[in-house]
């Protein structure tokens, strides 16, 4: 049977490998060569999961949500990674990648951000451990996601504006990886999803898997069942989604289902439905599927849900796609909008509107009554009070 | 053998040039590439712009965005540098990122340098061992050389395969840095320069990243053989325009 | 021995009781006759622990503060509930009460609140209930605390400005009372501290007693101990530090320190002292320290945290104070503000500003190496951080 | 027996009004009273303002809030009404939240009204069972009576229990409700008000909150010993000053 994870050369299928710089070849072959030998060390697990348990506050529950399963006639779960600290599943890469670090002997963290999520877990995990930060935020999205800004600097760390291209996040990614090859051996890079030059995907997808993981333990504990039968996450990198697949990735019984920002619409030119208008190539050192001019420039996405307008998606992810293991769907922003208040007024949940998305996917879809569905409740809609009250003029 | 080798054989202490193709304007490029050879430099590379130049610091990174929304594209550059053996005789490259080139079709890519009589290229995002694996026949074809990038990071080891697998000559990156120009460059830099050269590598080697005037020059040139010049000369071209390319060049030697 | 825990007829001590008109007589009637025996009962318990363990996250981690203990040479726990979900320790008794409101048939649940943690709070368990929530908030809280109401209106709440008297939560307090008088039947009045009237104060400690309950099991897991040297928490009403407390009130091992805000001083006219600058006296229909005149009129307190701003203290804690039971210190806004800054780049946890106040404590007062201190890390600073990027000008 | 209880023996279809004392301004306290005693009401209750009137509905309050910021206190008035009955020979009453009064000290609070000659009080946020147990004896020594509060959700035994408390009149709480002006009583409440009637209660009944006119006080007292007035004439005070009185009064009668 073909497997849906990597491979032994850093590949999902076609999907995947490490397009970098020769400049970055060393710091990104010290991670190949130690980040499983690290990562599946005695002393690293315990660590990982004592800061998982003590201070993300790991397990997160399996939330069965009663009225949206009565709605909706079938059986709703919520993997509520928005209750981990900082808000959102983002924290679980990071505390992994900060004990690696600390473990190559890194003296200095940088990272990108977009939304600022990724960026506020990478503080936080800095802010732990006492070691110095440097994020960098595309320009716009530092003025769009101001109360992260707040965040991060209230964690000490420094925030550095991308000021070039579209200054948004994949500008911001282009800076981060500009100052790693000008700072190739005190400093560690944290990437903020399954993307990059591989080993990052899986080593995200690994230390994301835990949510997976736990809800397996959950559903047997609940429902008598190990799996599922659907699985269901939204998709910017795919960090979150490659967390709640990951143990079944090669379990066929259990139906995985990519949800897309489709902005505007798919054919309005503003959208971020890498998988439907994606094109093979490369992006940020990998080769996955991404937006790109026909001349391959890669293009800015759109999404009013900034954790979602990467113009890429994990090689993971494109793999998926590619083999039809996972069905791909994308939602709109204002599908998006709706269903966050929906959720925050049928469960008293106020989701990210990242998170909304996946759940927008209700509508488009039946399930049975008899379905276990479980949604990856990534992350907490505090971020995104502004927009939400803007939108519904609340 | 092509222009490239020749070039190595025949001459000391090179000068090669890169220039963003569609910046300042977007039909300078034969302009900039026949003032570049009547103003006597070795070899000139011309950058293929890409939105996400992350080898690339401000300078070059700025002039790509410009080339861009200047209109330049793939298919315009091979249009407007068709007749290129028109105008010089110097080796000229093709610097660019992989993606562009995936997108045109790598074979197509290839077969049109060829048709402009372009001798090589330099992909900072192919690394050597996926080159090696997927790339180096179909380049072979198209008799076009593959330059690779070296730095004070890279392993012995790993040089001494860069050097097997080079065609032509092997691209020194000056310091830990994306592009940039620099003034002097300290100890540091230079006894890497020296360990290099110890190496007694087959490629020859030239210096790039952060050359920026006679100084940095002169002590690149001391130890390799010879310079590659971009950031400088783009700030050059943004300043005081194509005219001002001889005056520039003088002022390295 | 007496007991710090409430009596038979409402009282801690000589504090407490229900000083009520007589138009909510059958409204506390009917709480003080049914609390406990609900609250006991079997079916309430397992609905209560479920829906505190897979809806609002506990049980909250007993958080190890490594590099705060090194930096003070002792031990330092934080009960982690700031991981709560909406961010605060508030949930624990919304979700109390609204069962508790479920079982007694209401069909509609008012609140006060002041930072608008206990709005969200309340507002977040009746989406979760589907029942109609409104919320009475000062006018000028509403304008300072915008992100939290427009959190409780995207859960579905009304949110009622309350225009009399100094137009914070005191007033909003009034209003709420003035609601349910002219409303006994059909609604149930959530009070979000250990406040108010007979059998409030004993109903929301027992709501909130899971914090220091888990706090006794998570700490005989980690350090083999059932009881730790002190527990410190802030006080505003007293609801997060009597849940903390309230395993240990009669157990003198346990040194209890209730932290209140000093505002910009003890002298200055702009505190929020209450055991220092109250006397005793009624509010809200409890008998307890409060800050007033000579002459009897209940006076506006001052704290840069909405949520210490309170004139009172609960009775539970008027008793700690009297009898000498609990240390209290009071800490100025200045200090309080330089401790969550502390807080986040020691630990990378951004505390609500009136979860500052208790970490200063530190500052204060001295305490052995082997001494273990459980902070009650009360709850997020996300709802504050307007108030720190003003403050240090980030 | 005080004046309270000769007024119930004496008159019919009692007529009770209340002001906020230091409203609308803090030297009126004497003048309204007077203007009252003049405009033939049975009955007057001088509210002690408070910062939290939780029972008070908004006009209430609004005027206690003038009136503390007015200055008025605690001593200030019993300094206004030490000469009361040089003014008028009706039972005056205070209403006001226990709080003032715990500050200002009960047994000094109840001496101070007996100097002045007061005849009761009524304080909303004590209840029976605390008054029974706590403050009975002391109100007692001064012979001052305390009057409580019933409303259509107090239970039968309850209202038994304050019956046998009460010395005066039981203050019948027209319906849900804080105080406020109402334009008709509902069927419901009516049926509360016979409800109640019949239960032949030994202390004479005073229907408050919500009496605001003709109507109101005439069903009000076809189905009590008469009524109270607070906001309504509030807002005469304040729309009309006290000169208005004397029409207010007559416009119920
Ligand atoms: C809450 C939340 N969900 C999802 C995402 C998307 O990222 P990924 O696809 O890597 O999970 C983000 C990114 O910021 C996020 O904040
Ligand atoms: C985080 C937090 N801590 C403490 C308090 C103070 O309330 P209490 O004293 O009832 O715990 C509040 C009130 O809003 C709060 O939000």
């Amino acid at each position: 049977m073909k497997t849906h994870n990597v491979d032994s050369k850093g590949f999902y299928g076609e999907f995947g490998g490490a397009f970098i710089p020769e400049m970055l070849y060393p710091n990104v072959e010290e991670l190949r060569n130690n980040y499983l030998k690290i990562s599946s060390s005695k002393s690293f697990k315990n660590e990982f999961n004592k800061l998982l348990k003590d201070y993300v506050g790991r397990p997160t529950p399996l939330y069965f949500a009663k009225r949206l399963s009565e709605k909706y006639n079938t059986k709703i779960y919520l993997k509520r990674e928005d209750l981990c600290h900082t808000g959102a599943h983002k924290i679980n890469n990071t505390i992994g990648q900060i004990l690696l670090a600390k473990k190559l002997g890194k003296k200095r963290i940088i990272a990108e951000t977009g939304a600022g999520q990724h960026g506020v877990a990478t503080a936080t995990v800095c802010a732990l451990m006492g070691i110095k930060c440097i994020i960098y935020m595309g320009e716009v999205d530092i003025k769009r996601q101001a109360p992260n800004v707040a965040r991060m600097k209230m964690l000490g760390a420094e925030v550095r504006p991308a000021t070039s291209g579209s200054k948004t996040l994949k500008d911001a990614t282009n800076e981060a990886i500009r100052d790693w090859i000008n700072n190739p051996v005190n400093t560690h890079y944290i990437i903020g999803s399954v993307v990059g030059p591989h080993p990052y995907p899986d080593m995200v997808a690994r230390f994301q898997s835990v949510i997976g993981e736990e809800t397996i333990n959950q559903l047997q504990e609940i429902e008598n069942k190990s799996k599922p039968d659907y699985v269901i996450a939204c998709v910017g990198g795919g960090s979150n989604a490659a967390g709640l697949f990951y143990p079944f990735l090669d379990n066929f019984d259990v139906k995985i289902i990519c949800v897309e920002a489709a902005g505007k619409g798919i054919d309005t030119g503003e959208s971020a439905a890498t998988s439907i208008l994606g094109k093979t190539g490369i992006i940020h050192g990998s080769k996955t599927l991404l937006m790109q001019s026909n001349d391959g420039q890669i293009t800015e996405p759109y999404s009013i849900s900034a954790g979602l307008d990467y113009p890429g998606i994990g090689p993971m992810h494109a793999n998926l796609f590619k083999s039809k293991r996972g069905e791909f769907i994308s939602i709109t922003d204002i599908d998006a909008m709706k269903w966050g208040l929906i959720l925050s007024q049928t469960e008293g949940i106020i989701p990210a509107i990242e998170t909304s998305h996946a759940f927008a996917v209700l509508d488009k879809k039946k399930f049975k009554p008899n379905d276990i569905i479980v949604f990856n409740c990534s992350g907490r809609g505090d971020k995104d009070l502004d927009t939400y009250i803007e939108y519904f003029k609340l | 053998m092509n222009r490239i080798n020749e070039t190595f054989i025949n001459k000391k202490n090179i000068l090669s040039i890169y220039f963003t193709a569609g910046f300042p304007k977007l039909q300078d490029t034969m302009s900039i590439i026949k003032e570049l050879d009547k103003s006597g430099v070795d070899m000139i590379e011309i950058g293929l712009p890409f939105s996400d130049p992350l080898a690339d610091g401000p300078t070059i990174q700025e002039s790509s965005t410009i080339a861009l929304s200047n209109g330049m594209n793939t298919n315009i550059l091979f249009d407007q540098i068709k007749d290129l053996r028109s105008i010089t005789e110097l080796p000229v490259i093709i610097m660019g990122y992989l993606n562009p080139m995936i997108q045109f079709g790598i074979e197509e890519f290839c077969l049109k340098c060829k048709e402009c009589q372009i001798d090589g290229l330099i992909i900072p995002d192919l690394p050597v061992d996926i080159y090696h694996d997927q790339y180096q026949s179909i380049f072979k074809k198209y008799n076009l050389h593959n330059m690779f990038l070296i730095t004070p990071q890279t392993s012995e080891e790993r040089i001494r395969f860069i050097d097997e697998v080079s065609e032509a000559f092997i691209y020194m990156v000056s310091s830990f840095s994306t592009t940039g120009a620099q003034k002097i460059f300290g100890d540091e830099t230079i006894n890497y320069f020296k360990r290099i050269n110890k190496m007694n590598l087959k490629a020859p080697l030239l210096v790039g990243f952060g050359i920026s005037n006679q100084e940095t020059c002169r002590v690149a040139s001391d130890n390799s053989d010879g310079v590659i010049i971009g950031s400088a000369y783009i700030n050059c071209l943004k300043s005081s325009g194509i005219k001002a390319t001889k005056k520039f060049i003088e002022g390295l030697r």
